[in-house]
């Protein structure tokens, strides 16, 4: 685990524009207590408010995902020849969203980025609810949902399987991959922190239903050892999987020959842009999460600027992906790029497109500014921006590049109806009903690696080595 | 809602949908959304869920539903009752699969009592028989599967069809099934009429007017060719001297008769040859795939333009015109004039000719006068080999100055022939109807038969005031109305017979050359109609006698050419023809003097000519023709040639001169002259020239099934002097809008439209998807179409290429002499089952057709030029679309299909979203209807019926390649050159399609393929389609278009 | 202090290592009940309006299949013989049997009998009796002993991996055209005379194997 | 070590716990007791301390060897698969690719590669640590709570050979235990 590794960092800690990870004054008992108070103790009434909310906007999904299947797809916007609409929009924001999650607790453990401790937990928990929704999608925009299996290997009488060369099965692998792999990071993560839940609580059920999931740790030296290994193995192999995850994803599109998706910069492009998306949304969560909680002594002001800054830096190498895309038509001096550049620029989405770039592009240069960075309001509003602006980056991926494709007799138009909304704002539901729970019951920050930061702590191999 | 009625056709408007239910639709009351929940307020459990359902059938609740949500009015089309949308919601609450194994439901099979013979279980039997269209016999053959006709082809032994037909026939099984057909006896609109009742009431009538010689007994009919049922009429009048027989066909060649009665003296009826004309000009006329001649003269069209390996000659075609024809469409000049300017180049045309005095300067416009000189030279070097056509809507004048101008060039005997009528007892149908009304007003009638269909009520011309007449005459005249539909007409009547369709009756009638042909019955009536002869029977004291022995008994006696009448009978069914009974040409000469009235008349109307008048022109709608297919949902959601609209027609103006009236499309106008007017919707087509309006009949209709409220109703302007031309209408915007149905573009852009056909053409133009040249080109470079863009090597590709050893299939087809007619599309619908998605789902951009035909426009969009693309599956040989599929529902064959596995498709739609020419279609409902048991009749049994949710695509009619390749298994004896036939291709009237092996040099294909003008469409991605295109040619004259300054490539 | 009893630990243990089996229990049972006969009908007699014996009729009389099911070398459906049939020899035999009664009616009064259908292939499947036959396949390959069903049942799963098995490889199945409707027919005992047999009538009938799915699917 | 093993003859108590209120001392202690000869303990920090392990001798954990063979399984069988089910079970034409189309078949190969790592590096975590285990005898001790929050505990099995109850007791207080405690079976 990272912490202060040399002195002059941890003097550079102190300067007033690096504000601490931790507020002073904090000790193991205290992080403790203070963490575990928020489970323990009875639930706030905003909760309820907020839970009623999140799981109102879940029976929106239910029925909207009813009327999609008493009816077929036919319920949405899409036609020919645009096949794809809400549906796999949605699939790729939310895998988006969820990348940040395992970037911060898998990529800056690697890069012993120690200030990432004490947002890896709800982070690795919107990843997982992330996926969750995303994962919707796949089977809900199938025409026939009922057969979602056979996208499975599974031996069958008709001696049929999946066809490996689809990027859907691609898909399928990587998505089903990442949402286990997740689950499990988390939950290896969780269970010191159940234990200490157990021993924490003072009644029985808690005790049992935490025990439970704690499986009887009790943080020896020897489990500690066997546990730091495979947690930075999972890190290790976490790493590369967000990677590849938003890289098949991308081969959605890569892999077809329509014009605007048709593209070898798509991988890192997307992959950008999910980290994007991702950081927007873990401060969406965040900011409030701290205020309503007061953990704004573990949730510091250097936490979100962190977070800011990265999001400048994946916002702009998304910007020079568009730009880039452009340029490449340009340069292709093939007619249907070119065409396809000069449709998004000027045809008849030019105004999703125009938003986008306000979003994506200009909104978050304010970062620039300290001020911005470390005004939580001001993260906020941006970060409600950068969201938006990464769902309308898909709309016009999809959308603009299939509605005017190769003949001109079979170009079309696209609109959203109020099942395609209804569905988006339901899994909106589905992830803040299932957020709203995770807050509740547990510890939204890993209560064992803030005893590894709290100053004075001897946290494994950080504390002073005697000679 | 009513689940068992849910019909995709039904989803079309809320009238189309209670009147199937069998109830007369009342006022549509209005229902808002506040009364709609004040209805289901205090509404709880099952009586909830009944209420809604009662309000869903409501008309008043589909009217909301169309008001508010258009897109979704088509999702309540298919009924989910509680219990499934409470088992889905369980369903989706876990996002469960809903069945894991399936099992197959207990099934009957049901054997015959007594088998018939030459039956043979499990495969299909073909009649000869014919349809007619405006009285006039299309001979084809009728497949039927176990006593259900299923599909029609052409009969290649019939002189109107060599095998081809138009879309109205292949649309006809449809129409046999339409549960919109009347199906009982009315009484006073009411049902519960008995047959035997009308023969009564009908026959005391009768023997009432026996003493008077049967003053006041009138019979009103279409055209009649049939020889049975002239006879049968001749027979009625014989016993009734003083009876009346009406004619009123409504897109009849009532102008032409006129011209032929002023020109010759008599109404004889003109025919052309195209196999011998080398140089052709159409002035405002559409002779290909219009009326029943169309056909024939398509292929005999398309032979003289087809370009092929050696034969490097071809005809070389003019068109003047106001609106873009199909003829046009495969001219190598359009000339684009307002309408009275076609008639004056006519008359200049005929004076630069000799044809006619000369007069005035009656051509002014630089453009028309190097027209004329160039048209004129053209035609004198071709006597006798050249041919000048005016056609139905021409003037008289004008018709009869082309009369003039054909006989001074000779072709008259070669190229143009006339014919004695062919219809039984030929009167001018304006004046037959005229009188009608006049004896109507003046209470002469007693008793008033329509016949077959025939619809005045909605067709007669407008000046008639013919509803207004029936209305009076209701009192104390039996009006009797026999047809299809319980339409406009037997609404006034006090009876109303069910008509047998013609694929139920026993009849008989000519094709446009004379050739008799018998029409007999694949199926016994389904909802119990009447024959013509039937009814006539019954009015001759034989209400039992079936339509059967009329017909035989008539030709017992003259069909006795064999000899013996049983053998020439059996003969004549089987050929679906009698044998020599064409009607040979005869000699004609023009009349002193109607020339120069002529002449004198065009000018005079010249005079009278306004700038800036708009002229309306009325034609028959290319899908319903003059409304009486209406009902018929593959011809209502066909595409219409050139517009593309679909389940309405539109007002269409030119751009500038929509520009002028500030109108654009979807908005409405009124549409105004002599006191008369119609609301109709605008449509901007370029290729309409300036000042010129046009609105195609059979639409806006009350009582038309499915057709009802669709559209506009262009009869309500349409006098008896202007049957196909109005002149000085007032168009002026009323600032409505009405959503019109288009397949190609304008998917609802407000404002962008027009815009995007300028963009289209120009992508189109810059993508080479139209590969166009001229006859002189091809003579100087055989090459010069492969060398338009260059394709990617046979080996240009990372993985090795597939051989495909045994078969491969291919298709080809030749632009050259595509018309657009649209038949193909209509055959692939009725072959493959293709399901109607309704014009709401049109509008979602959804609709199914397996084979479109795509139209592009080139050069100026005022003046533009127009091609044909027919599109089916490319079936490439790297499928894009293949790849992409997670399940590997869409594999490709060993004989290089591009399979598509309904059962096994998910429905990812990421093949349609990969596939480079969007040609494959999703059910993104349930558009197949399985709830109405008669539509279920017309269902190909070879061809599986999709379920919600699948993808499908054109598949080269793999069933009959299948078919094919059994038989030649089970007869031991290899597929024939050119025995496999798709359906688009069998149909054809141009033969513009072929398919087949092209492994095997025997086949057709495999030489097209060859040809230098093969291309295939966007080669350079590399997709390999197996579906080529042969490149479109010109053979312009050299005067109009220097050849250097030819420009070539895409259009 | 301590929350559990000391067995949890076993019970704990016991049942992450026994999910294992449950799993692979819960595998086995279902592509069981795919194959069953309650999912594919196999085996399984059903009701008939009459109890017609092909034992009877093919073993007993030695009936051809022919005569009844007339289209079969002529078309995809192999048809199912119109009581007409029946009563050519029904007329004089057991002219008054109470079994027959429902055919005597159907003849009466013009009425088809209504026989449950045995094999009953999903819609989207089109099999070809005719071709088949031509392609030297016997009836009793896939309909099993006909002439030892009293009662008649479906004797193979009609399962895609069931024609598949055949299709990928159909040379075992060919059998000399002549003996196409001999129930009895076995290929000779010796395993090299069979297989010789068989290599050279596929050879003579020209048999391939078909897998492409437009083959049966369209 | 592991704590799975139960002794044979089954001495009056588990073993010994000694409590110490900052890590430093806990890993004296750990170091002191190694030294003395110890074998059979274990000690318990709220947090991971390699110290503490290092002290009580534990060196490389298994782990890696085991995540690797997962890793390994995984994507050898998720590639088989793919070549068993598209050149074997049914060779289609797709889109004119080859059956063994190899670049296709990368994605879910590495895609399974990780599935199998992380799957065997979570249950390897859990077997090596012999987890789960919910009943265990120091949770008798009511103390030992605190091991999850700011205490620092270590324990001496009564299995161990050089256990004896007085003078091991003694040794811990040596080492600044701030109390020792008998843990009960």
């Amino acid at each position: 685990m990272a912490t202060l590794d040399d002195p002059g960092f941890a003097a550079a800690l102190q300067k007033p524009y690096r504000p601490p990870i931790v507020a002073p004054g904090h000790t193991t008992a205290s992080v403790t207590d203070q963490i575990s108070a928020v489970v323990l103790q009875r639930t706030p009434k905003w909760w309820f408010f907020g839970f009623a909310g999140a799981f109102s906007l879940l029976m929106v999904f239910l029925v909207s995902v009813t009327w999609l299947f008493a009816k077929g797809v036919g319920v949405w916007g899409i036609n020919w020849p645009i096949g794809w609409g809400f549906d796999i929009i949605n699939f790729v924001w939310w895998i988006g969203i969820g990348h940040a999650g395992t970037l911060i607790s898998a990529i800056l453990l690697l890069l012993r980025q120690e200030w990432r401790t004490s947002i890896n937990r709800f982070a690795e928990a919107m990843t997982l609810f992330a996926v969750a929704c995303a994962g919707m999608y796949p089977v809900l925009h199938l025409g026939r949902p009922w057969l979602a299996y056979w996208l499975f290997p599974y031996p069958n009488t008709m001696n049929l399987w999946p066809q490996f060369r689809s990027p859907l099965i691609w898909d399928v692998f990587a998505v089903s991959t990442y949402a286990t792999v997740s689950a499990l990071f988390w939950y290896v993560g969780l269970v010191p922190d159940l234990a200490t839940l157990r021993d924490r609580s003072r009644n029985r059920v808690a005790q049992i239903i935490y025990g439970f999931g704690a499986m009887g740790w009790r943080g020896s030296a020897a489990h500690w050892h066997n546990y730091e290994t495979a947690y930075v193995l999972l890190a290790g192999l976490a790493t590369p999987l967000v990677l590849s995850v938003h890289t098949v994803v991308s081969f959605d599109f890569a892999i077809g020959i329509i014009p605007g998706w048709h593209a070898t910069i798509f991988p890192p492009y997307f992959v950008a842009g999910a980290i994007y998306a991702g950081f927007a949304m873990v401060l969406t969560l965040a900011i409030p999460l701290r205020a309503l909680f007061n953990l704004e002594d573990f949730i510091t002001t250097r936490h979100l600027q962190n977070m800011g800054k990265v999001m400048l830096a994946t916002g702009l190498i998304v910007v020079y992906g568009y730009m880039s895309e452009l340029f490449f038509a340009w340069y292709s001096g093939n007619v249907y790029e070119m065409f396809m550049a000069w449709n998004r620029v000027f045809g008849p989405y030019r105004w999703h497109w125009y938003t986008l770039l306000l979003c994506n592009a200009v909104v978050p240069q304010f970062l620039w500014l300290r001020r911005v960075r470390t005004s939580p309001l001001w993260l906020f509003v941006i970060s409600i921006f950068v969201s938006v602006g990464m769902w309308l980056e898909r709309f016009i991926i999809i959308v603009t590049s299939l509605h005017r494709d190769f003949l001109p007799a079979s170009w079309g138009l696209y609109h959203g109806t109020i099942w395609d909304i209804g569905t988006f704002v339901g899994t909106i539901g589905l992830f803040l009903t299932l957020f709203f729970l995770f807050i509740r019951f547990l510890p939204a920050i890993s209560i064992f690696e803030m005893r590894t930061i709290v100053p004075g702590s001897h946290g494994g191999e950080y504390s002073e080595v005697p000679e | 809602m009513n689940p068992k009625k849910a019909n995709p056709m039904d989803s079309v408007n809320a009238k189309g949908k209670c009147e199937a239910a069998g109830v007369r639709p009342p006022e549509p009351a209005r229902l808002d959304l506040a009364e709609v929940r004040e209805r289901l307020r205090a509404k709880r459990g099952p009586e909830f869920w009944r209420s809604l359902d009662e309000l869903a059938a409501t008309p008043a609740f589909q009217d909301l539903l169309h008001r508010e949500f258009p897109r979704h009015a088509s999702e309540w089309t298919d009924g989910v009752s509680r219990r499934r949308f409470l088992q889905l919601a369980s369903a989706s609450l876990a996002l469960a699969g809903l069945t894991g194994c399936t099992k197959q439901p207990v099934e009957k099979i049901i054997p015959y009592v007594r088998q018939p013979e030459q039956l043979i279980p499990g495969r299909p039997l073909y009649f000869a028989t014919a349809l007619t269209l405006g009285g006039y016999a299309t001979g084809v053959l009728a497949e039927s599967h176990q006593g259900r006709p299923t599909k029609i082809e052409g009969n290649p032994d019939h002189p109107a069809s060599l095998g081809a037909t138009d879309v109205f026939t292949q649309a006809a099984v449809l129409t046999l099934y339409d549960p919109e057909r009347s199906q009982t006896i009315l009484r006073a609109g009411r049902q519960g009429g008995t047959w035997g009742g009308f023969v009564g009431e009908a026959g005391a009538t009768l023997r009432a007017l026996q003493a008077i010689n049967g003053r006041g007994l009138r019979l009103l009919t279409g055209a009649v060719t049939s020889p049975t049922l002239a006879a049968q009429i001749a027979d009625l009048l014989r016993r009734f001297p003083e009876a009346r027989w009406h004619r009123w066909e409504p897109a009849g060649r009532h102008q032409s008769a006129a011209a032929a009665a002023r020109a010759f003296g008599r109404p004889l009826e003109t025919r052309y040859d195209f196999t011998r004309a080398r140089v052709i000009v159409t002035l405002g006329a559409d002779v290909l795939c219009e009326g029943p001649e169309g056909v024939r003269y398509s292929r005999d069209f398309a032979d003289g333009r087809r370009v092929r390996g050696d034969r490097q000659e071809m005809s070389r075609v003019y068109a003047v015109e106001s609106v873009p024809s199909h003829s046009a469409t495969v001219a190598d000049h359009r000339l684009q004039l307002t309408p009275p300017q076609v008639e004056a180049f006519t008359l200049a045309l005929a004076q630069r000719l000799g044809a006619a005095p000369s007069g005035g300067p009656v051509v002014s416009d630089a453009t028309a006068v190097r027209w004329l000189e160039a048209v004129a030279q053209d035609l004198e070097q071709n006597r006798g080999a050249s041919l000048v056509i005016a056609g139905e809507y021409a003037s008289p004048a004008a018709q009869v100055l082309v009369h003039a101008v054909n006989q001074a060039l000779g072709n008259v005997g070669s190229t143009v022939y006339h014919l004695e009528p062919l219809e039984a007892d030929p009167v001018d149908h304006v004046a037959s109807l005229r009188e009608l009304v006049r004896d109507l007003n003046a209470g002469q009638v007693e008793l008033l038969l329509m016949l077959d269909g025939v619809n005045p009520v909605y067709t007669a011309p407008a000046d008639f005031g013919f509803a207004q007449a029936l209305q009076a005459a209701q009192k104390n005249t039996v009006l009797v109305h026999h047809g299809l539909f319980d339409d406009e007409t037997s609404e006034y009547c006090h009876w109303h017979i069910p008509a047998a369709h013609e694929l139920e009756s026993w009849s008989d009638a000519r094709a446009f050359d004379g050739t008799v042909s018998l029409i007999q019955p694949l199926i016994d009536p389904l909802y119990g109609g009447k024959t013509s002869h039937e009814v006539l029977a019954a009015l001759s004291n034989q209400p039992d006698v079936t339509s059967y022995d009329v017909v035989r008994q008539f030709w017992s006696t003259r069909l006795t050419a064999g000899g013996a009448f049983e053998a020439a009978w059996r003969e004549a069914l089987l050929k679906g023809l009698i044998p020599g009974t064409a009607a040979s040409p005869t000699p004609a000469a023009l009349a002193g003097g109607a020339v120069e009235q002529a002449a004198g008349e065009i000018l005079a109307a010249l005079g009278r000519v306004e700038q800036g008048q708009i002229t309306l022109l009325f034609r028959p709608d290319p899908a319903i023709w003059d409304g009486r297919f209406a009902s018929n949902a593959w011809l209502q959601e066909l595409p219409k040639p050139i517009v593309k609209l679909t389940w309405d027609n539109a007002l269409i103006l030119s751009p500038k001169t929509a520009e002028r009236l500030n109108v654009s499309f979807h908005e409405t106008v009124e549409v105004s002259a002599g006191g008369r007017k119609v609301d109709a919707a605008v449509w901007i087509l370029p290729g309409v020239a300036e000042d010129t309006a046009l609105l195609t009949l059979g639409y806006g209709r009350k009582r038309a099934g499915k057709g009802t409220g669709q559209g506009f109703n262009a009869y309500a302007l349409r006098t008896s002097n202007a049957l196909w031309s109005l002149p000085a209408v007032q168009v002026r915007g009323t600032g409505g809008r009405y959503e019109l149905a288009c397949t190609q573009n304008h998917h609802l852009i407000r404002g962008d439209e027009v815009n995007e056909d300028a963009l289209a053409t120009e992508a189109a133009a810059e993508r080479h998807v139209i590969r166009t040249g001229t006859l002189a080109e091809l003579r100087h470079d055989r090459d010069f179409i492969q060398k338009e863009r260059e394709k990617p090597a046979a080996d240009d590709s990372m993985y090795p290429n597939y051989k495909y050893p045994g078969h491969a299939w291919g298709m080809a087809i030749d632009l050259n002499v595509c018309t657009g007619c649209s038949a193909c599309v209509v055959a692939c619908q009725s072959e493959n089952n293709i399901p109607v998605v309704g014009k709401q789902q049109v509008l979602a951009g959804r609709e199914m057709h397996w084979l479109r035909i795509d139209r592009y426009f080139a050069g100026d969009l005022d003046a533009p030029q127009i091609h044909h693309q027919p599109l089916p599956c490319m079936h490439c040989e790297t499928a894009p679309c293949e790849v992409v599929c997670p399940v590997a529902a869409t594999a490709h064959s060993d004989e290089g299909l591009n399979d598509m596995v309904y059962n096994r498709c998910v429905g990812t739609r990421y093949c349609s979203n990969n596939c480079p020419y969007k040609v494959r279609r999703f059910n993104f409902l349930r558009y197949s209807d399985k709830d109405t048991p008669v539509l279920a009749l017309v269902n190909n049994p070879d061809v599986t019926v999709r379920m919600r949710g699948v993808m499908e695509k054109c598949t080269y009619c793999v069933q009959r390649i299948e078919q094919a390749k059994i038989e030649s298994k089970v007869e031991h004896k290899p597929i024939a050159a050119n025995q496999v036939q798709t359906a688009c291709q069998q149909v054809c009237p141009t033969r513009a399609i072929v398919f087949g092996d092209i492994n095997d040099p025997q086949w057709d294909v495999t030489r097209w393929k060859a040809d230098p003008l093969n291309y295939g469409l966007l080669e350079e991605i590399n997709t390999r389609p197996r579906t080529t295109y042969l490149a479109k040619l010109r053979n312009p004259n050299p005067l109009l278009e220097p050849a250097e300054g030819a420009e070539h490539g895409h259009a | 202090m301590q929350i559990f009893h000391r067995s949890t630990n076993t019970v704990a243990k016991v049942s992450i290592f026994g999910s294992i089996f449950f799993l692979a229990f819960f595998g086995w049972v279902y592509s069981t009940l795919l194959r069953s006969s309650y999912v594919t009908g196999q085996y399984v007699v059903k009701k008939q309006p009459v109890p017609f014996s092909h034992d009877h009729h093919v073993r007993g009389l030695g009936i051809d299949c022919r005569y009844c099911h007339t289209s079969v070398e002529k078309s995809s459906f192999a048809g199912i013989p119109p009581t007409e049939t029946c009563m050519n020899c029904h007329r004089q035999i057991w002219t008054n049997a109470d079994l027959l009664e429902p055919v005597r009616a159907s003849y009466r009064d013009g009425l088809p009998l209504q026989w449950t259908r045995i094999h009953d292939l999903p819609d989207f499947v089109y099999f070809n009796h005719s071709v088949h036959i031509a392609k030297g396949i016997g009836c009793a390959t896939c309909h099993g002993r006909v002439d030892k069903m009293p009662l008649m049942f479906q004797d193979a799963s009609l399962q895609m991996e069931w024609c598949l098995s055949c299709h990928r490889d159909p040379v075992k199945n060919v059998r000399p055209r002549q003996e196409i409707f001999n129930m009895s027919w076995q290929p000779p005992a010796d395993p090299q005379q069979a297989k010789a047999l068989q290599a050279r009538l596929a050879k003579e009938y020209d048999i391939h194997s078909l897998t492409s799915c437009s083959t049966c699917h369209r | 070590m592991s704590a799975l093993q139960h002794p044979p003859g089954r001495p009056p108590i588990y073993g010994l716990m000694a409590e110490f209120n900052s890590v430093t001392d806990l890993i004296a202690a750990c170091r002191s007791i190694h030294d003395a000869g110890y074998t059979r303990v274990d000690a318990f920090t709220p947090y991971p301390s390699e110290e503490v392990a290092e002290a009580l001798g534990h060196h490389r954990s298994k782990l890696p060897g085991i995540v690797l063979a997962g890793g390994l399984l995984g994507g050898i069988g998720g590639y088989l698969l793919q070549y068993w089910t598209s050149v074997i079970v049914y060779p289609m034409n797709i889109g004119g690719r080859p059956f063994h189309s190899w670049p296709a078949f990368i994605v879910p190969t590495f895609e399974c590669t990780i599935l199998g790592a992380a799957l065997s590096a979570v249950l390897g975590m859990f077997f090596l640590n012999g987890l789960p285990q919910p009943y265990h005898p120091v949770f008798n001790v009511p103390r030992f709570a605190l091991a999850s929050r700011d205490r620092y505990f270590l324990v001496v099995e009564a299995q161990d050979p050089k256990f004896d109850p007085q003078a091991t007791r003694q040794f811990l207080f040596d080492l600044h235990a701030s109390e020792v405690s008998d843990v009960a079976h």
